[in-house]
């Protein structure tokens, strides 16, 4: 006879994982904090978007002071070398799962500077990006935008930069490198 | 004497901009600083010399973020005096419209950034709250919200679109109603006149060692140098305003007279709407194959004040489609790139963000 | 006892619960001040436990230890405080030295872990935060000498009852000058504008927590919702005249946290050496006469 | 049966043997010390605690003795101090210039000590007194600077002459040199002027404010493992003079209608709190770790004054509960300093960092011994803060209160110091070889940590105890305590159920920690620097000057202080150099003979 018992089905730790995981997912597409690195020009359609005339609180969002505390990486615009080599360094020290914004049409592929020999073109090529906000420079909606496809990646699980950078690693460290050249911090300016 | 090193920037609250503030710590007073710049270098001036003249109309308010249309300005007045070539006159007055917008945003900008060293984050919503209300008209006048590429060489891109002076008034009026509301908040709020007041001193010694211009000279050695009065560009000898100037140069008095100068332009920008004439807005400025238009021979160095000083380029042609050379003095190197090393240390670190911040240092105007 | 401390515990998770909700109302407040919408008020649920969430940085044992200390320290305070004349976990043993020197374990545990990360911006902050703490501490305690003296307990509890006896007036009315000093400890305890010299991220990029992210930083902001509900509670208890059923508790809690986070929102913050003039001119000054009044000439209203 | 004065012979006898084996070995004289002292602190503490310790053999001529509760307290904290801090003496000894005599000395000003608290004679008394003074004296200079030994025995000195000045003008009035009869027999403007001297010796002493100058001068250069001893246990002794005067004596005065104290209380009490904010602000300022802790004797000090000038049942229980705490603690604190300074050669703290990532046990210590020093639970200096409290709210003392509460404050500012800049921060790369401290030095280490933590969490012991010595010599009310709570005027204190809770706390919040994921564990290095790269660890330690914008405030104020104190420092040196010039020669054999000498015309005067 078959039992009417109610069994548990036992769940492996994977498992269990993956649904904590989600369930975090919930809250972390529910409360981006920023890190506000200005790198380029794109920065200054954000105060914008963070005061009152957009405001980014309302998505849960909000500027933070250091790497550690913040999930996004938010690239605003070029990003010459001497600025690169201190963006990786940043993107480094982030706590994960880490989130990578790039604004304008400079990390895609150069844009106005494609040609500049202190720019690079491509930002990919360096850190594993999530949302692309296109445009010289990004209208602030489009901004806005940008944040509410990366909320939307992270609920269907697309936004895995974090992990490609892990599993990628080395093939990111050779770009680095090649581009950068290994940083040798030897004296205060290490360059 | 051990010594600490803090660093304000470039990812730091405090340092609007890709730039760094290396300081030299003991205790909290700050012994020896300097900036590290650099990180914003993209080589500008050389990009220059590959675009055509027309093409540099795109490249340049890249230099200064906050305020992007005095390069325009100060580009295509340089371009034009090479050409000679006189610009029809409603093309002038929509030019100072514009500008004095500009001026006002990046006014609003800074003085709401006391906001962020003071904590008063209050105020900083509030400024950005109506920096982008001028924004919003920048973008029906000329299709951009910060990068407009609106005053071209041979005048103004296009007319102002209907019924824009009616958006300009009102919003105007409100400003102008809301100025005491902002002194309120900010230079005569009891809690930040104790950070700002008879603290941050820029010595008049430094401002003629250092070249420094725009408020930060006005405000120390009370002497109104300013561009729009010295050398009058666009129609500026045709308004009437005044220029606030101060002998204590003290971090409110500087943003006292900020906040004076918003005054002042929007005096300035009702005089533009009631005085401006009808008629064209841009004549072709040479002949040539499509844009591939030359430029005679010679060298200019045309100037104009921007909100933090006097802004110039240097321009040389040698007779062909693209600039030979082009030099850009930012308003802000002085102070910024040199003047951190002198009268920053013997301050707090406490102040360091003020300082840079009523400074007006803009760090892309730095590296270029 | 075990019931005890399972009220105790049962207090601090309420504590918890009531600040984190009040405090995102309070941001929707503060929001529309500055002309926006503001966050969802259960905003700051969220934040807490996407930081738990995440997986951040340790920069060995004291790193861990101390956040772990603090929270601890901090919880523990929780446990002892009283919400109403009745519910109280630890019924006559609610002393109130109990509270302000328990908090300094919380603040103790911060401090060994934010210096243990090896930052100076952490350091700075600390020493930012404990020179804030000499400042507005001993005009608040001289405060609390006067009602203690007055009220003839230190417990919470009597001092609440104390003051809810008919004829009695709240201590906020019977010592004015001592409530206005309370008020401005108070705005000093929970680090709001003119003296929050000791997060200003402009200044020293948020102080204390420069190197937190990931579950550390979740369980200070566990631990800043505990404290800002042990201070304003405390206030309430010591001034308000306490609360003889929770809502009554909960309409003063609230009366109190959002009109000081408004006064916090239109100032800007002193620096560090200025909060301690502040704090030792006026505030002790009066402080002082309100003793003398109420102590030796016995002018109580 | 154990007897004082076999005791002290044992003690000088195995002095003698201690300098003749520290001759051959250092390490065997040093192990001999700690067994020689632990002999005397076991017999103490086996007999003592009953007062069954027997007095009446008359071994020594002309030398009586009685023991008194009060007497046992004190010197049951100091023999335990001398205890713990003999561990240390292994592994010091070897750097000083006069090893050999290091033992001896030690080992004399302890039964210079159990002498004092169990004489009942005013002159051995004093004999006793010149004993510790002498021999400490000889002691300090061992470590840095011979200055450090004039100063301290400069202001000693003036505390033993007037001390012999009181004694002398209460022979003169009663016609004994008894010291309960004496002291009860003076009154009226004799009992006055006898209440200024010994409170002048007090003070003097204990290293409160007028006279402090000496306080970080001699801890701060005394040689480390002396500094536990000097701050823990011997500035005690100004506080035993002061109980007899402050309690015994009570001279008749004024008394202030609004608080309903007398006059000469309240104005000691007033000194005590001048000590508190006075040690408080300097030991904010301090850059030296152990002279940091020095001011904050003087601060602690300034409370035992508060507590037994306050004249009443809760505040007399605090103040000893605090000379028992602060003992425990400050040992603690020094030892830990001591520790570090053997390893890494200095005490500076702009030079240190990062040490507990070697030393973290020394690191545990020394936090364990601040948290009872800033008189935060669960730990003793707590319960005796909490009982000062109690005193002070309810005589109403309100400018004392101030004083009170802000060295309560100030204290978790300066004890902060040490931990963020000696011990927390950046690690030195000059520092990678350093290990933790060795054994021997760790045991005295988790003992007083373990008694740190007991005086905190079980009060019952102590305050009985307490309770007996109120019951001997005053009229206040017992305090009542159970096994974890104490009762005073405003409420119950239950420092049990406060270090249960506590753990609870910790519990719930470590099981958060436990339950979330993983850190990942980064160098120290790989901090927020606002993406800057950085290579020099000492750039990114805060250390110097931590509480600049504090310093600052109060540095110009304090001048005209410092000048005075410069002056009188001037004076007191004159007065040293003649004490240089008269004793102290680079052979340790005439600095011996003088002692001898002076030993013997006492005993001579005594006799008389």
């Amino acid at each position: 006879m078959k039992s009417t018992k109610f069994t548990p089905v036992p769940l492996t730790k994977a498992e269990t994982d993956k649904k904590w995981w989600e369930i975090g997912d919930f809250f972390r597409r529910n409360s981006l904090w920023l890190l506000m690195y200005c790198t380029g020009c794109c920065a200054i359609e954000l105060p914008p978007a963070m005061t009152s005339a957009y405001d980014m609180e309302r998505l849960g969002m909000g500027p933070m002071a250091t790497p550690r505390q913040a999930d996004i990486l938010l690239v605003s615009g070029y990003l010459s070398l001497k600025t690169l080599r201190r963006l990786i360094y940043t993107y480094e020290q982030m706590s994960e799962p880490r989130y990578v914004v790039a604004l304008g049409s400079c990390p895609i592929n150069g844009g106005i500077y494609h040609d500049s020999h202190a720019v690079i073109n491509q930002l990919d090529q360096y850190i594993p990006v999530d949302v692309y906000v296109a445009g010289c420079m990004p209208n602030t909606e489009a901004v806005m935008n940008g944040f509410v496809d990366l909320m939307d990646q992270i609920k269907h699980k697309r936004a895995n930069g974090w992990k490609k950078y892990h599993e990628n690693y080395s093939w990111y460290k050779a770009n680095q490198i090649t581009s950068l050249g290994e940083v040798d911090v030897h004296d205060e300016f290490h360059e | 004497m051990k010594e600490m090193k803090l660093f304000l920037g470039p990812q730091h609250p405090g340092m609007h901009g890709n730039a760094s503030v290396h300081m030299f710590v003991d205790g909290d007073i700050i012994k020896r600083s300097y900036l590290l710049p650099g990180m914003l270098y993209r080589g500008f001036e050389k990009q220059m010399e590959r675009k055509l003249w027309v093409n540099n109309i795109a490249l340049i308010p890249r230099v200064c973020v906050p305020e992007p249309d005095i390069n325009e300005m100060a580009f295509a007045s340089g371009a034009e005096k090479l050409l000679k070539l006189e610009i029809p006159e409603r093309a002038h007055w929509i030019r100072m419209i514009i500008l004095e917008f500009a001026r006002i945003s990046a006014h609003l900008m800074a003085y709401g950034g006391l906001g962020g060293p003071t904590g008063n984050y209050t105020l900083m919503y509030h400024a950005h709250a109506d920096r982008n209300n001028i924004l919003d008209i920048f973008e029906k006048i000329t299709g951009a919200r910060v990068y407009h590429q609106y005053i071209v060489i041979g005048g103004v891109r296009q007319d102002l679109p209907k019924g824009i002076e009616k958006d300009m008034h009102t919003f105007l009026d409100s400003l102008e109603s809301r100025l005491k509301e902002y002194r309120d908040l900010g230079i005569d709020n009891a809690s930040i006149i104790k950070r700002i007041k008879d603290t941050i001193m820029l010595p008049a010694e430094v401002v003629w060692e250092l070249g420094v211009t725009g408020i930060g000279m006005r405000s120390a050695v009370n002497k109104a140098y300013d561009i729009r009065k010295v050398a009058p560009y666009a129609r500026y000898d045709q308004v009437e305003f005044e220029v606030p100037v101060s002998d204590y140069s003290d971090a409110r008095s500087r943003l006292d007279i900020k906040i004076k100068e918003v005054q002042q332009s929007i005096n300035i920008i009702r005089q533009c709407l009631e005085k401006m004439p009808e008629g064209p807005v841009r004549v072709k400025p040479a002949r040539g194959q499509s844009m591939r238009w030359t430029v005679p021979k010679g060298h200019v160095y045309s100037m104009v004040e921007s909100s933090r000083g006097e802004f110039g380029y240097y321009m040389v042609s040698n007779g062909g489609t693209h600039p030979y050379r082009v030099g850009v003095r930012g308003a802000s190197y002085p102070q910024g790139l040199l003047g951190i090393e002198k009268y920053l240390p013997g301050t707090r670190i406490d102040d360091a963000a003020l300082w840079v911040d009523t400074m007006g240092i803009c760090s892309p105007e730095i590296d270029r | 006892m075990i019931v005890n401390i399972l009220v105790g515990i049962g207090i601090a998770l309420f504590g918890f619960a009531l600040q984190t909700s009040i405090g995102g109302i309070n941001r929707k407040i503060v929001g529309r001040l500055q002309k926006r919408h503001g966050p969802r008020w259960y905003q700051e649920f969220i934040d807490i436990f996407k930081l738990l969430s995440k997986r951040g940085i340790s920069h060995g044992w004291i790193y861990d230890f101390g956040v772990i200390m603090a929270l601890g320290g901090i919880i523990a305070t929780a446990m002892f405080m009283p919400l109403t004349v009745d519910i109280v976990a630890f019924k006559q043993f609610d002393n109130f030295f109990i509270f302000v020197y328990l908090l300094a374990v919380g603040m103790l545990g911060m401090a060994m872990s934010a210096s243990g990360s090896g930052n100076p911006w952490a350091s700075i902050g600390v020493m930012r935060a404990l020179t804030t703490m000499l400042a507005y501490e001993v005009p608040f305690l001289i405060v609390a000498l006067t009602i203690i003296n007055v009220s003839d307990s230190s417990s919470l509890t009597a001092i609440q009852a104390f003051q809810q006896t008919a004829g009695n007036n709240w201590f906020i009315i019977a010592l004015p000058l001592g409530g206005l000093v309370g008020v401005l400890s108070l705005m000093g305890m929970l680090g709001k504008k003119p003296f929050e010299t000791y997060i200003a991220p402009a200044e020293i990029a948020s102080g204390p927590m420069v190197e937190y992210g990931g579950k550390q930083l979740g369980m200070l902001f566990i631990l800043h919702e505990i404290s800002v509900f042990i201070e304003v509670s405390l206030f309430v208890h010591l001034f308000l005249g306490g609360a003889s059923n929770i809502f009554i508790f909960l309409i003063k809690y609230f009366t109190v946290y959002t009109v000081v986070n408004l006064i916090s929102n239109v100032n800007g913050r002193f620096k560090i050496d200025q909060v301690v003039k502040f704090f030792y001119k006026w505030p002790l000054l009066l402080a002082i006469i309100q003793a003398f009044i109420a102590i030796y000439l016995g002018w109580v209203i | 049966m154990a007897n004082i004065e076999y005791l002290l012979l044992f003690l000088v006898g195995s002095a003698v043997i201690s300098y003749f084996l520290t001759r051959l070995n250092s390490f065997i004289g040093s192990i001999f010390t700690i067994f020689a002292t632990m002999f005397v602190f076991v017999s103490l503490a086996a007999y003592g605690f009953n007062m069954n310790l027997d007095t009446t053999v008359s071994l020594l001529p002309w030398f009586s003795f009685s023991q008194t509760y009060l007497g046992f307290f004190f010197v049951i904290i100091i023999a335990f101090i001398y205890l713990m801090v003999s561990f240390f003496h292994p592994y010091f000894l070897d750097k000083y210039p006069y090893k050999n005599s290091y033992n001896l000395l030690f080992l004399l000003s302890l039964a210079g000590i159990i002498g004092a608290f169990y004489t009942d004679h005013f002159l051995q008394l004093f004999f006793f007194f010149e004993m510790i003074i002498w021999t400490t004296m000889f002691l300090i200079p061992q470590g840095k600077s011979r200055e450090a030994a004039v100063s301290y025995f400069g202001f000693s000195l003036t505390g033993s002459v007037a001390l012999l000045i009181g004694i002398f003008v209460i022979y003169q009035n009663v016609g004994r040199f008894d010291i309960q009869a004496g002291l009860a027999g003076i009154s009226g403007t004799t009992s006055v002027f006898v209440f200024v001297l010994f409170m002048i010796a007090a003070l003097a002493k204990l290293g409160t404010f007028p006279l402090h100058i000496w306080l970080p001068l001699a801890h701060g250069n005394a040689p480390h493992p002396f500094s536990p001893v000097l701050s823990g246990a011997l500035v005690k002794l100004g506080a035993f003079i002061g109980i007899l005067a402050l309690i015994k004596i009570n001279p008749i005065g004024p008394v202030i209608g609004a608080i309903d104290l007398a006059l000469g209380q309240y104005i000691i009490a007033f000194i005590g709190s001048l000590s508190i904010v006075f040690g408080t602000l300097m030991a904010i300022k301090e850059d030296d770790a152990k002279k940091l802790l020095a001011y904050s004797s003087m601060s602690h000090g300034g409370y035992i004054l508060v507590a037994f000038s306050a004249l009443n049942g809760f505040a007399f229980a605090g103040g000893l509960y605090h000379i028992l705490a602060h003992a425990l603690a400050s040992a603690g604190a020094f030892m830990a300093i001591a520790a570090v300074a053997r390893a890494t050669g200095t005490t500076k703290m702009k030079e240190l960092g990062g040490m507990i990532h070697k030393m973290p046990i020394t690191y545990l210590a020394y936090l364990i011994a601040i948290i009872s020093m800033a008189g935060i639970p669960p730990m003793g200096g707590f319960i005796s803060k909490w009982l000062i409290f109690q005193a002070v709210i309810d005589r109403g003392m309100i400018l004392i209160a101030v004083a009170v509460f802000f060295g309560s404050v100030g204290s978790f500012l300066y004890v902060f110091r040490p931990l963020a800049a000696l011990f927390l921060g950046q690690e030195f790369r000059e520092y990678k070889h350093v290990k933790e401290a060795p054994l021997l030095m760790l045991i005295p280490t988790f003992i007083i940590m373990g008694l740190n933590i007991y005086t905190g969490v079980i009060p019952k012991q102590i305050i009985d105890f307490i309770n007996n010595i109120i019951g001997e010599n005053t009229a206040f009310a017992p305090v009542v305590a159970t096994t974890f709570t104490v009762t005073a005027t405003y409420g119950t204190l239950n420092a049990g159920l406060i270090a249960l809770i506590f753990g609870v706390g910790v519990a719930i919040a470590f099981i958060i920690f436990i339950l979330m994921k993983k850190s990942r564990k980064v160098e120290l290095m790989d901090t927020y620097t606002a993406a800057n790269f950085v290579h020099d660890e000492h750039l990114l330690h805060y250390s110097v000057d931590f509480y600049a914008p504090l310093e600052r405030m109060y540095e110009k104020q304090s001048h005209w202080m410092k000048k005075f104190y410069d002056a009188l420092a001037h004076k007191v040196k004159e007065v040293g150099k003649l004490a240089k010039y008269l004793f102290m020669s680079n052979n340790i054999g005439v600095t011996l003979i003088w002692i001898l000498v002076i030993i013997v015309l006492l005993i001579g005067v005594v006799a008389l």
